[in-house]
């Protein structure tokens, strides 16, 4: 019986994150939370090949063999911090703010 | 190294030995040396490479972690990804047990002459049998250690007196010498009997069954290096002794009981029963494997209590699993599907679905939460490397190898 | 054993659910293998803050993140002939005392669904073949 | 033993056939495809059958393969005639493995009453027979490939 507000975070991995303009941030990979007062809270997600790699623990290997794919500049991915995420619709996760503003 | 470690080395290398041959080595290797003479041994020799590897890791993950193959790839690369290979491995599980099964009922109807179908449920409650009451070493050893006997295959080979030189030529890679499409399915086949997916899942869990720790990633190291090689030469032994007795006669191998003149050739009456009874072992001891490693997978997949070693009650899940395993298996034999043909579509079936059971090594390997300081050195990665790019090759040629050269 | 359950860690510390929770291996109280962590529930609460409440394990729930149609057929095949009644078995979070390749949950499989299947096996099935308890 | 003189005899026939009818390139393939295979089988017989003779293999062994050799031969020839019938070669290669395959049946018979002479007598009859098959079906390759 899923209560009122219940969300499956295993569902939202996977789940591609959109922002407002419909620019793509990458598949939410990883999900991270944070001790707060004895409870679990979600403080953030990571998403494309950072989020993967965090996931796989292989940001050694990964990212020497991105670098080989040439992945110039960053790994690739977002971490977005819960408040930029918008999760009326648990399927399709939002950003609550335009994909630049990430960074 | 302690006398007692010696002696768990020495059993390790001798039940390598004996279990290295099955069905697919079998008829992989006759099937080379009857079409192409010594000229495919380079393909056994890099095949053995890749097998010493592919056993050391899966030993050291589940040595340093005490969690298996199968449990690390659903850890780390969650079930949406691990359903794949796991439904592909049960695939392949069902096919290759159904060929061990045939293997053992074809060596049966070489000792009495009656037909091999009609000895499918014996071997099959005999095989069942042994799992029920064997615990993981009675199986490993036993069966695997009475499996020397395949050293008559290296005799053979040595009896015949084989061209030295040209049987060294062979280990050279070098292009077809004639029909290339058969001489590259071939190779595919040989390295698909090599290379099998249930490698990487049954040793890691022989390795929890066995109870080992950091202590034995020595012992781990010798019994995939040293085991393996005086293994291969088993199936190199198979491969000579086919090429001087089945090819200058022009016998292709088309049915088991053609491979039983190779041994035949050069020891006569015992050779034909020194082949029954290696064809039987060696089958019996790979159906053991197979069964249990349908259990090892479905049980790792799921996070259900298993363990050969285990009494049946104790892991009723698992033992239900290798049961439904050898009956489903054992229904190919009873409808007297052909093994040989079973055993080598099931071969090239396992080329087509390596990579997706052997690339998640490279991440595994390199997880500190699983090996601590024991991840991979950059020659191992620089191997596994290798390895994925192999089975990707193999992976793309193996079908159309097949209609093109296989049938 | 002492470092089983370790001391609640202090605020702030960080926890990756998907690498460090998501599909690790259960083990209960008395070291039994009772599972794979299936699912994490989360909570969204009023104030904005969405809080990890509960782990489950369960056929149906993995197979839905494969395909929610084929989740749905296994939920319903369980319905009917399953032993579990095709139900997901729920863990609440302040049990899960350790994470990482393995989660350490405070609870006795036995007295749970976790382990229903290996019961029904045993009563019905295992226990009454000779050898059974060799 | 008439069935093979007559085949000794006339070998050159279908040698001659199988050089005019190589412009064919797919029935030649086909041809040596299943050659091969029929060589194959007349040889394992041939090994088989002197080897039972000298009594290094079992009669049930023995039966079992010239039976299983007949099956394939008749298999091919059946298969052969199907896929290019109506081509004169094609008529005469599938005649031929028809008559190996009954003297593999003969073979076969022999063995179930212990006539260890006459087979060891048809075993060494064979091999002559397979080189025939191997010079057209390697000329039919040279051409197809």
């Amino acid at each position: 019986m899923v209560s009122a507000r219940e969300i499956h975070l295993e569902r939202l991995i996977g789940c591609k994150v959109y922002d407002s303009e419909h620019r793509c941030a990458g598949a939410i990979e990883e999900i991270e939370a944070e001790l707060q007062d004895g409870e679990w809270v979600v403080v953030k997600v990571l998403t494309g090949p950072i989020g993967m790699l965090t996931r796989l623990s292989s940001l050694g290997v990964g990212g020497w063999l991105l670098g080989l794919l040439g992945a110039r500049k960053s790994i690739g991915g977002y971490e977005i911090e819960w408040r930029h995420l918008d999760l009326a619709d648990p399927a399709r996760p939002r950003l609550t703010c335009p994909l630049g503003d990430i960074g | 190294m302690k006398p007692g470690k010696l002696l768990q080395v020495a059993l390790g290398v001798l039940t390598s030995i004996g279990g290295f041959l099955d069905v697919g080595a079998i008829a992989t290797a006759a099937d080379a040396g009857a079409s192409f003479r010594f000229s495919l041994l380079w393909v056994v020799l890099i095949g053995t490479i890749c097998v010493i590897f592919l056993v050391e890791m899966p030993g050291r993950l589940a040595a340093v972690s005490k969690h298996s193959y199968a449990d690390a790839v659903r850890e780390r690369f969650g079930f949406q990804f691990y359903i794949w290979p796991i439904l592909a491995e049960f695939v392949v599980d069902f096919l290759v047990l159904g060929a061990e099964i045939g293997g053992v009922c074809i060596a049966l109807q070489l000792l009495t002459g009656i037909a091999f179908h009609w000895w499918a449920i014996p071997v099959a409650l005999a095989v069942w049998l042994t799992a029920w009451l064997g615990t993981f070493d009675f199986i490993e050893n036993g069966v695997a250690l009475l499996g020397l006997i395949t050293l008559a295959f290296v005799a053979g080979a040595i009896v015949l007196h084989p061209p030295w030189g040209e049987v060294a030529r062979g280990f050279v890679p070098a292009p077809a010498p004639h029909e290339p499409a058969h001489y590259w399915f071939t190779a595919v086949s040989i390295m698909g009997a090599l290379i099998s997916p249930y490698l990487l899942y049954f040793y890691s869990s022989g390795a929890i069954e066995d109870g080992w720790g950091k202590q034995d990633l020595t012992m781990n190291r010798l019994v995939a290096g040293v085991g393996m090689s005086f293994g291969s030469l088993v199936q190199m032994g198979v491969l000579v002794t086919a090429a001087m007795v089945l090819a200058p006669r022009g016998i292709g191998v088309d049915q088991y009981g053609q491979i039983a003149l190779t041994l035949v050739g050069p020891f006569g009456k015992w050779g034909y029963y020194l082949f029954a009874v290696s064809l039987g072992i060696t089958c019996f001891g790979a159906c053991m494997e197979q069964a249990l490693e349908t259990g090892f997978i479905v049980s790792q997949a799921l996070g259900w209590n298993w363990g050969q070693s285990k009494r049946p009650v104790d892991a009723t899940r698992f033992t239900m699993a290798y049961t439904l395993s050898i009956a489903a298996s054992t229904v190919l034999m009873v409808v007297g599907i052909d093994p040989l043909k079973l055993t080598l579509f099931s071969m090239a079936l396992t080329a087509v679905m390596l990579p997706l059971v052997v690339t998640p090594l490279l991440v595994i390997m390199n997880d500190k939460h699983y090996l601590g300081e024991h991840t991979n050195g950059w020659v191992t990665n620089a191997v596994v490397g290798l390895i994925i790019g192999l089975t990707f090759v193999m992976a793309v040629v193996a079908i159309p190898l097949e209609y093109l050269g296989g049938g | 054993m002492a470092d089983d359950f370790p001391d609640m860690p202090e605020n702030g510390t960080r926890l990756r659910l998907a690498r460090d929770v998501l599909d690790s291996q259960m083990v209960d109280r008395e070291h039994r293998q009772s599972g794979k962590v299936d699912g994490i529930v989360a909570e969204l609460r009023d104030d904005g803050r969405l809080v990890i409440t509960a782990v489950e394990n369960g056929l149906p729930e993995a197979v839905s993140r494969v395909s929610p149609r084929v989740g749905d057929w296994i939920a319903a095949l369980g319905r009917r002939w399953g032993v579990r009644k095709g139900e997901v078995y729920r863990i609440p979070f302040n049990k899960v005392r350790r994470t990482g390749i393995e989660v350490r949950i405070d609870v006795d499989a036995v007295a749970t669904p976790l382990l229903d299947w290996e019961k029904w096996l045993n009563d019905h099935i295992v226990r009454h073949i000779p050898g059974a308890r060799w | 033993m008439s069935a093979l003189r007559t085949l000794g005899r006339c070998w050159p026939l279908p040698f001659l056939l199988c050089l005019a009818a190589c412009g064919a390139g797919s029935v030649c393939k086909q041809i040596a495809r299943s050659d091969k295979t029929v060589a194959s089988w007349a040889a394992t017989a041939a090994m088989v059958g002197q080897r039972w003779a000298a009594g290094d293999v079992p009669t049930s062994y023995a039966r079992n393969t010239l039976a299983k050799g007949a099956r394939q031969m008749r298999s091919e020839a059946a298969a052969l005639a199907r896929s290019a019938g109506g081509d004169p070669l094609v008529e005469t290669t599938s005649t031929r493995y028809v008559q190996l395959a009954a003297v593999l049946t003969r073979m076969e018979a022999l063995a179930g009453t212990g006539n260890k002479a006459e087979v060891a007598q048809l075993a060494a009859a064979l091999p002559t027979l397979e080189r025939l098959d191997h010079r057209c079906s390697a000329r039919g390759q040279a051409q197809a490939s």
